[in-house]
């Protein structure tokens, strides 16, 4: 390592392949070296549609993009610094992104004539001068990784596909990274198959050496630990977090957790997650379909367990009835949303936050329910702990929104103490003198929660409107106002403990930004940028959706313009424009990928300038 | 877990004592005057005293439908949910907690047409819930459409020149969805009624009771050959565990197999006699013989039968599901949040 | 007849007595005499549960109320001029809304004391002055039917349900309807139970000489005949309008109808009505589900048939995601949604408009449809009509929204001329040569229709998000957000066919109500009583909901204030004050029962006078 | 009409002369090298052109899965709809237009968890509809969770501890629904899922193929005991109408039924021959003998039967209503819509 090594603050890294070449799982591994280095790091896995497109097309590409610094960042980045392009269809696909004069590391193994015509290139880019304004690094990593893998005995097949190992050893040296974590990983991913473990390490050292021997690149690069807040941290994606945050709930209030969920991109992993954690008392319980998952969650709420379904877009639809039955029986439940891209099956692997209106008027007949939205990758822990909280205390189902750029994303996580986390307490009615099931408490209007197997409360409940207090069928027209209304009221009450709005920003200007969800990253980039220029912009960022915070409305009076990013055609923009009468501008974006944040200050600097 | 021998929850050595009233909840029962739901309501409040399980350890789940008001009537948790969904629903109830008598009323639009698919899951995955379907071959809440238990032909406010539907088999199509315990029986044979309630109680494992009985607004009489007193007799058989299949007033009839075609045959003109009848196995655990015995149902030479077609031993879901989480508590010890929070890599930043 | 006639302007009665008493058949038979006799006529059918309740009980007592007139009326009326009790329940539950010195009918037959334990009566009313303000007239109509139909030997039971035909003997004797048409309802109705035939007919015919005979009324009344405009009139149900509309719209665009539906409470007449018309071509396809029945309905549209299906709230919910489908893939079809009370099961025998935010936004992604909503019974025609030719003009699935009070209520129906309906033209796509499943009509935005059997069209279209023109699977960025914009565009061009909005009243003024759906009687009523007072205010009724009407914000700002009256907690009024920054004001009641013309006259004078 | 001899819309007297590649779309076909699915596409376009039905008159309707990208490669009518749906569309789609060839593509999944209900209620109306059910016993397209036709303790990505759900068995549950038409083959054996396909095309009424298909990322080698050389003729017995039930590498063993149970045997000990077997009857119309067949799969001492299991003729949904339309339009006329408007009361005002 004689070679300079430039200190960077900051650097984004693209890998590209089929999506047989193993890139998210080396993507992840850089991402998880530098994290476990102190990096702060954002990242986007951004994978093609669920099922394989054939070896070498262009739709068959995955990509994993790494954002790296060396202070607190929000996003995964926009154009690389570096970029990996195993084959031509990776190339194609992700080199308008990398910015000029950056690194471009390929692997001419994969540029044969037939991978060239399948990803459309009329002449080989590697010879036609297109590629000149890059630093170019062009590394046959086929013919590499079988040399250094000859003496394993391995079958061709095995050896090839160890070559996104190779890939990140370059990686590594150029970043400086130690490979430390890798080869362990390598061990225990492998530790029925030693002698993959092996190959990959092989392939691995020798991307690295090969940089170190051949001296290809003339400078390496180190990005320096993020100065983060003290603690301990670890490297967590929004399922893991919405997992974790579950189960802490549940660890928290004493209760069982339960989650009934049927399979769907991008929300599975929430429960294959859950369904490792038998001896915490977790039941998983994999329905015939969504509507069965929540119907199992709502028997389950009402035996007494914390009870929790997952799905995206397509399955919220389906659960929308039961979901009606949850609201009007006042069970406590959590309905975790991860959003994909629709309508309809829409494009399952990418992101869209175009469920809220799904989330909050979806059902027949007036049936408001709490919606609470994560911000982060790790805020899914907290939210999704929220969720579970607003649940219990007011004895409601609670939408958890979250969506495919969270759920697969990653970021270091200061790890919480289980102790300082709020506490839950759940009160089982158990007095058969007082017990009446519909007759509420004084503060947060909850009805009481008596579950099945206590002694003298035997009572009945239904979908059918109930008299107020005894829980009786009733059609009386006053009774069916009366608890339309409290139903209504006791949603709004959440509202008196959701903590003071944050505003990032003077309390008053220009321009303030409305965010929800996974726009936090882009939104508070821009604003930031945009603060270091001095203009009058703020930024505030929702994450209870409904009922809205208290001090909303004041703070939305006091800009002149208020401006509402959204992955989607324009929705909560308009229940703050509907309920604030506040001329709020919407801000759309409807690719299925997160906004950058430079669309974003462009879009400040039009309206600041504009007006 | 022998099925025969099992009790839920059984409160000790002391009897409960309890009575059918204890059973009565205060709600005034809505059904039309001469409707068969009355006679299973009774019968039920009657028969849970003998089970001697404490009231709140019973669960009643039901969809909608004429039927599914049921859970009102029980003074005993009860949950009145939407339609077609009361499987799912007590399925999660039994999980969260397996010491509950759970009960699932549906009818046979509720549990066949919209709930069709949680029905046939449950089934298989046999968990430990009694169902009871109220079979009357018609929509009643609905103001009578057909079902899909309603006959081809069927004329009904939706189908005003005959239905052109096939029906369901409900036994047989539980059948194939392997149910380890199904039963018949008719609204209008309180013992039968009772006994059948109390074999489901004590089967471990998914119950399905059908009960023939009579929407006299919208389909009366659709099963009177079946139920009536001057008719029974000759058309049915009732079904006793090693017992031969003999049926009509005179006791003079049999069922005999001719390959596996049941076939009705007089045990009075010398050809056939008792021993060369079928002997009735609930037992066995092909459900071949449970899915001969459905199949006479659709013969309108044979009689039908009622009692219990088949009740085999099978693991529940609810026990596997407790047993791997024993194991788990075993292997991996007891829950340590904080220790799950940092699981994996983890850095410390100073 | 020789006791002096009153002429009425108007009047309301209202049935009322136990389920089995048969009020509904002879109030709808009051109503058919009526609008025979050529009086307006507005009917609000009012019955239990669908479940049958303990006879006697007051949640079993089912009223049915009829308001006729002598001009042109747009409500069932609010408080009656005559009220039939059939038991001490039935007079219970609607002495409320009898005016002072109303006429009271009563059957003494039906207070026994057990029927008055039943109402929870501690003394007899008719024995305790307490309906010393109201005309009483107490007849033991179980007797003398009873006498009435001696010699007939029929069993008491079939005996006793004759009574009600008795009432309306008295009824008909004291508004002077002519029996005709009561008698010959009676022969078809038991065309093969002449002796019910008889039995009732004698005991109408009872009734009616009762009164003659013993000189009970001192006044009978008549109410001219309505002048309405000139035409072949019959009364219509809502749901039978509705119905006809399909057919109609069925026969004018030459495509086959073909209905998939699953019974609920209060659409199944829709299912019923057209299950009659096979020979029209009707295919009925009772589903096993409501997600069966549109999926049945968007193959039959996707293979050329006017597809419909209809349902009730938690039956649309059940729909949400197969409507995404239809909505993704751009075919032709109408939801119809017959509005009952919620959430949840809620009470399915009652009104409500509470499903307006689900059918715009209760799917997952940005999945917009046309939304229209049918105004009064017989309006439901034109606008399921209105539907259908939208669906099939712009290739997309439409929401046709009707609502309990709609579908159950009648009115006259000035019967309108098959040959002057819209022309509703197919363009079945032919030509292999132009064909592409995606490309748009430049017009409508509206792709081609092309249905399998057509040689050289063979495609394939999907719920995944697909590539412009070509209809093949696309995941690219920015052809999602052109697709999502432009499916989006088609629906707003809708408005381009919407006719200008009428106002009643000034085009600018102090107050402007705004309705929708079946609200239309009673603001209607309303406002008109408030011009003959000569208060500024005017009203626009909106039958499209989605797309609004293009002129509908300038009309909105020429007011000081709008007011939206709505049988829900404030939905479309948010929609309105989020698109066109109105404040608008929302009136709401959630009672199961439509508005009372005087409550709005009442709200419209509270805001007349504070501001 | 008979099963054997139907041809849907038979172009009149000439041969259509498709091909192989006639049916070929211009889609990439995007699944796993390696995938079952594979097989089954080439084999149904290679089988289309025999059916001599014009192109144009296809119509494949998928639900959602990997299996479910079928259409998409079919240069044919195709719909690629929504998970567990595409028998309720299907069933739209053939009574708007009984004139068309309307297959269903599903998944085990797709077919038996979330569209069990659509699946059941297909094949008790008798929809003139093919289904071909892909089954993996695998959710491959979501990657790896467990499916309804999954064993028992089967570990997934969602059952670490392994499955606590007793699997389906399809044709099983197909019988209990009263399926007219069930058959299955396997991905590994071109010639007789082309045979099946064919038979399956021929019958009038539903017919449910059930096709063993190797998902080799998520479950590989499931049923390679039944598709693999080396195996298969040990494990499995091919069904052949009126033809002892025979098995083995050598054609040594057969299937006898001792009561209703059926045994393997041994044609070479000299204990048994071919007249003590079970001679397969397709057409008995009493499902039991299909059934008996069917649960052949779950004792592990028995091969497998492939090949049609049943095949019986019953009045089709669609042509039932097309008949009551053609009926009441002899009975009440043309359309006359004017009429129609003012039908019942009506009165004029002038
Ligand atoms: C989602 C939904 N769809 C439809 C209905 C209307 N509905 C209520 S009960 C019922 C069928 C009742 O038939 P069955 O289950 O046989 O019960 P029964 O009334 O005959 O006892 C229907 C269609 C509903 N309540 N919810
Ligand atoms: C409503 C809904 N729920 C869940 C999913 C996710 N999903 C897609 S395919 C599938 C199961 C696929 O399994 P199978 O039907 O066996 O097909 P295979 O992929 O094995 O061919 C699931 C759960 C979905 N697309 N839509
Ligand atoms: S409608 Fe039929 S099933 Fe329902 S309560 Fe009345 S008699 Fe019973
Ligand atoms: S995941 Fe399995 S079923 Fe799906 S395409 Fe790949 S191999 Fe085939
Ligand atoms: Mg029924
Ligand atoms: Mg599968």
């Amino acid at each position: 390592m004689s070679k300079p090594v430039e200190s960077l603050k900051e650097a984004t890294i693209r890998f590209a392949g089929d999506s047989g070449d193993g890139m998210q799982l080396v993507g992840g591994e850089m991402a998880n070296t530098s994290a476990l280095i102190g990096n702060d790091i954002g990242v986007l896995p951004d994978f093609p549609a669920e099922i394989r497109a054939p070896a070498g097309t262009l739709p068959g590409v995955s990509g994993y993009q790494l954002h790296i610094s060396s202070f607190d960042i929000h996003t995964p980045g926009e154009k690389y610094d570096a970029l990996v392009a195993m084959n031509p269809a990776a190339l194609k696909t992700n080199l308008e992104n990398l910015k000029p004069n950056g690194i471009l590391i390929i692997n001419v193994g994969g540029f044969k004539d037939r991978n060239l015509k399948l990803a459309h290139y009329d002449s080989n880019p590697l010879e036609d001068g297109s590629l000149d304004k890059y630093q170019v690094f062009a590394v046959d990593m086929n013919t590499l990784t079988r040399k250094a893998l000859e003496e394993l005995g391995l079958s061709a097949k095995i050896v090839d596909r160890c070559k996104n190992f190779f890939a990140l050893g370059m990686v590594f040296w150029l970043y400086n990274r130690t490979m430390d974590h890798a080869l362990s990983l390598l061990k225990s991913k492998f530790a029925k198959k030693p002698e993959l473990a092996e190959a990959n390490s092989r392939a691995l050292k020798a991307g690295s050496m090969y940089c170190e021997a051949t001296e290809q690149f003339v400078t390496s690069y180190e990005v320096k630990p993020a100065k983060l807040p003290r603690g301990k941290y670890r490297n967590i994606s929004g399922n893991t977090a919405t997992a974790l945050g579950l189960i802490a709930a549940s660890q928290k209030s004493g209760l069982p957790l339960f989650l009934g969920s049927y399979p769907i991109t991008p929300a599975s992993d929430i429960l294959h997650e859950l369904s490792k954690y038998k001896h915490y008392g977790v039941r998983t319980f994999q329905a015939e379909d969504e509507i069965a998952a929540i119907c199992s969650v709502i028997g389950a709420a009402y035996s007494g367990s914390l009870a929790v379904t997952s799905t995206s877009g397509p399955g919220l639809a389906l659960k929308a009835e039961a979901l009606g039955l949850a609201i009007s029986v006042e069970l406590p439940l959590v309905v975790c949303n991860v959003q994909r891209a629709g309508p309809s099956t829409g494009m399952p692997t990418k992101t869209e936050q175009a469920d809220l209106m799904q989330a909050l008027y979806g059902r027949n007949g007036e049936a408001p329910l709490p919606v609470v939205a994560a911000s982060k990758p790790a805020d899914c822990f907290e939210t999704a702990y929220e969720a579970c909280r607003i649940a219990i205390k007011h004895m409601t189902p609670v939408l958890f929104l979250s969506d495919g750029y969270l759920a697969n994303g990653a970021e270091p996580w200061p790890i919480p103490k289980a102790e300082d986390l709020p506490e839950i307490p759940v009160n089982f009615a158990k007095d058969p003198e007082s017990f009446q099931p519909f007759l509420r408490d004084e503060d947060t209007l909850a009805r009481p929660w008596a579950i099945p197997g206590t002694p003298g409360l035997e009572h009945r409940i239904g979908g059918i409107e109930k008299e107020a207090v005894t829980g009786n069928v009733s059609y009386d027209p006053r009774n069916h106002e009366y608890m339309t209304r409290i139903r209504a009221e006791k949603i709004e009450k959440i509202a008196d403990d959701i903590p003071p709005t944050e505003i990032e920003g003077e309390k008053t200007g220009d321009l303030l930004l409305v965010g929800w969800g996974s726009t936090y990253g882009a939104i508070r980039t821009a604003v930031e940028h945009k603060l270091d220029e001095g203009k009058s912009v703020s930024r505030i960022h929702l994450t209870h959706l409904n009922p809205l915070p208290k001090d909303l409305g004041e703070i939305l009076k006091s800009f002149k313009h208020v401006l509402m990013p959204e992955i989607n055609a324009g929705q909560l923009v308009n229940v703050i424009r509907a309920k604030y009468m506040v001329p709020a501008i919407g801000f759309n974006k409807v690719q299925g990928l997160p906004f950058f944040s430079s669309e974003i200050e462009q879009k400040i600097d039009e309206i600041l300038e504009s007006k | 877990m022998n099925a025969e021998t099992k009790t839920i929850s059984p409160n000790g050595p002391t009897e409960l004592k309890l009575t059918k009233k204890d059973f009565e909840s205060d709600q005034e029962v809505r059904w039309c005057p001469g409707c068969g739901d009355y006679a299973i309501l009774a019968q039920t409040q009657r028969t849970l005293p003998d089970l001697n399980i404490p009231k709140e350890k019973y669960v009643f789940v039901s969809g909608i439908g004429c039927s599914s008001r049921f859970p009102y009537y029980m003074d005993t948790y009860g949950f009145h949910s939407i339609h077609g969904r009361a499987p799912a629903i007590a399925t999660g109830i039994k999980i969260t907690n397996p010491d509950l008598s759970v009960w699932v009323i549906t009818g046979d639009g509720d549990a066949l047409s919209i709930g069709g698919n949680h029905f046939i899951h449950l089934l298989r995955r046999n968990v430990d819930i009694n169902v009871i379907l109220f079979n009357n071959r018609i929509y009643g809440l609905t103001k009578g459409q057909y079902s899909p238990t309603s006959e081809f032909g069927k004329v009904t406010k939706s189908t005003p020149f005959g239905s052109v539907d096939h029906p369901f088999n409900p036994v047989s199509l539980a059948l194939g969805a392997s149910a380890t315990f199904v039963a018949r029986t008719t609204d209008r044979d309180p013992a039968h009624l009772q006994q059948i309630i109390k074999r489901a109680a004590a089967h471990k494992g998914t119950s399905l009771i059908e009960v023939f009985q009579n929407c006299n607004i919208f389909n009366d009489g659709t099963w009177f050959k079946y139920t009536e007193k001057n008719s029974r007799a000759e058309n049915v058989v009732y079904l006793e565990h090693g017992k031969p299949l003999i049926f009509g007033a005179e006791q003079d009839k049999g069922i005999r197999l001719n390959g596996f075609r049941p076939e009705a045959v007089s045990l009075t003109n010398g050809k056939y006699s008792e021993k060369d009848l079928m002997v009735h196995d609930e037992k066995d655990t092909d459900a071949t013989y449970a899915f001969i015995l459905s199949h006479m149902m659709d013969n309108p030479d044979l009689p039908v039968p009622v009692g219990v077609f088949r009740a085999i031993d099978k693991v529940c879901y609810e026990d596997a599901m407790a047993q791997q989480i024993e194991d788990s508590k075993e292997k991996f010890g007891k829950p340590d949040l904080q220790a799950l929070l940092e699981a994996g890599d983890t850095w410390d930043v100073e």
